[in-house]
């Protein structure tokens, strides 16, 4: 490894890269050489986190690998310098995309069943052009319409690894409805 | 929002710092005012289940004819000032008819609570559907989300541009791009514009290029004579097109003197 | 400073910000709150500096300010990760290029008037990466947005010598558009 060691080498790439980096891509860093197994990049990643216990920054896992994040205590002093201009989202927008994201795979169809209300074209096209959602297939039913889904992308920006990690309502709601009505089904069935 | 999973009622105004509820039966609403509130509904389950919350009913025992009354009072008004939107309003206040009547009708001793058909029971099914995307929306915004909550720690990698693992993209790809977004434009086109032939917009970059280096340049600058007649019209039009658009200024000191092209910056 | 030391803030801010930060951009951080002197500021830099002795970053003064780099001597492992057979380009990057392609110089209000959604600040970014796009000048309206051009890096990469031979839509969508070439249609322009 050139006299570069592990560690330096994942943490260098870590900085460098604009979204997070999977055990597969991370051993793609080594090209021709050989590359580290998994429980060595894992050790390394381990060791990497403890280095930066104290700092500013911290080592996350999220669904699509692992990522540097600045840490939460600072979100006061970022505030100002925030990058999102586009952080509101409207209430249409946000509920197309609950419908999604605990409904999937689920067509346009079914989420204005729900909603009791026409999805907005540009909704869904805002929500695609975040890669947020995407088409992964079509049901079979006349029309064949597109199914919905989240991706990765919206797991990494919302900070989670899996979509078990949406939140779930039960515990706000306390007695007023039955309760097993709240029991989401999230992966892909119906 | 957070408001209304807490306290089962959405507020519609904050009064001296305490929310107000309901309105007040004696207050006189200017009609603008509802329509502002209607606004603020997602559809008719939306506005439902608002009437319903504002009396702090439980969905599953919710009064038909009550509701029924309060929900037409709102579409009668909505009809007025929103025609245009009113169907999907209509939709549900037929259905809400319906379920009013089917209460008034005797009970059979064939039926039970479980018909499948039962108007009420399919009503409480989607009012308690809806209730949960609408509260799940509302926790979904509440997660921390990337660039508005939280920040990727990233440092620079200068001379690495390619770590970004660019895709090849092939001409005809960009091509089949910009038709779509013609096809989709004309779809939605309202008018006409006509756009400069490409040379000249390219020209345009380039003048624009050159004054970000200098920010002057005299119009000789500009003109090259190996390009020939139609290079000269092309700066020509060029210019024209960018001085229409606001991008730079043409300045002459005197007649006859030469002339700039000057950057707007 | 709620606690938070000087040096802390410093380095999250310096991670999440995307451009180099300078002294007077440093003490905005602080908001409201009593800024921190330029001494200070300079102290907490240079102590942070010495924190990163040994690590795969480092910080460094560049014109613009104070930012986070990876260290040179990473380069070849960086490179490596770029033979990464890469997917395709989103719909939405191909529309954004082709219409600062086709339309140059555009602003980005323009781009999003037609196509309907607003533009992804990551695509102009990446686009401006792959050197195919550059900021040409300021539109003289309120804002003064930046003009986009493609360069010549562009014209290359894509084997034309001019932008005129970029290929007439006509040719190739028979129906769908418009048979006057430049009479390009657009919902709402500026």
């Amino acid at each position: 490894m050139d006299g570069l060691n592990l560690k330096y080498i994942l943490e260098g790439a870590l900085f460098a890269a604009r979204e997070p980096l999977n055990i597969l891509k991370m051993k793609t860093l080594f090209g021709d050489q050989k590359s580290p197994t998994e429980g060595m990049l894992r050790d390394a990643l381990k060791s990497l986190n403890e280095d930066y216990e104290g700092h500013a920054v911290r080592l996350v896992e999220v669904a699509g690998g692992f990522r540097f994040q600045v840490s939460d205590d600072l979100r006061p002093y970022l505030a100002n310098s925030s990058h999102d201009s586009a952080g509101k989202y409207s209430r249409a927008t946000l509920e197309t995309l609950a419908m999604i994201a605990y409904r999937q795979p689920v067509t346009r169809g079914e989420i204005e069943a729900v909603r009791g209300v026409a999805v907005n074209t540009q909704i869904v096209r805002m929500l695609e052009e975040r890669e947020w959602i995407r088409v992964v297939g079509r049901k079979e039913v006349p029309g064949r319409p597109a199914l919905f889904a989240t991706t990765t992308k919206f797991l990494d920006d919302f900070g989670m690894k899996t979509l078990d990690e949406l939140p779930l309502i039960d515990s706000l709601i306390p007695v007023a409805v039955n309760k097993d009505l709240f029991n989401y089904e999230t992966a892909n069935h119906e | 929002m957070i408001a209304y999973v807490n306290q089962g009622e959405l507020a519609l105004a904050t009064v001296n710092g305490s929310p107000l509820t309901k309105i007040p039966e004696n207050l006189y609403i200017p009609p603008d005012a509802l329509e502002v509130i209607l606004d603020s509904f997602e559809g008719p389950l939306d506005l439902l289940l608002y009437l319903i919350r504002r009396q702090n009913l439980d969905i599953i025992r919710i009064d038909v004819s009550e509701i029924t009354r309060q929900y037409m009072a709102y579409i009668d008004l909505l009809d007025i000032v929103r025609f245009e939107l009113a169907a999907e309003y209509l939709v549900m206040a037929a259905i809400l008819a319906e379920v009013k009547s089917r209460a008034l009708l005797p009970r059979g001793p064939g039926d039970n609570d479980e018909d499948e058909n039962d108007p009420r029971a399919e009503l409480i099914r989607r009012l308690l559907e809806y209730e949960k995307i609408k509260v799940s929306a509302e926790l979904l915004d509440k997660l921390p989300r990337l660039d508005r909550d939280f920040q990727i720690a990233s440092a620079e990698a200068p001379g690495i541009n390619e770590f970004l693992c660019a895709p090849e993209v092939d001409l005809s790809e960009l091509v089949i791009a910009f038709g779509d977004l013609l096809a989709r434009v004309k779809l939605s086109s309202a008018h006409q514009i006509e756009w400069e032939p490409l040379s000249t917009r390219q020209r345009m970059s380039h003048v624009l290029f050159l004054l970000e280096e200098r920010s002057e340049l005299t119009l000789s600058d500009l003109f090259t004579s190996d390009e020939g007649r139609a290079g000269l019209v092309v700066s020509f039009l060029a210019i024209l097109e960018m001085v229409r658009e606001g991008l730079c200024a043409l300045v002459q000191v005197a007649p006859g003197h030469q002339i700039y092209v000057r950057s707007m910056n």
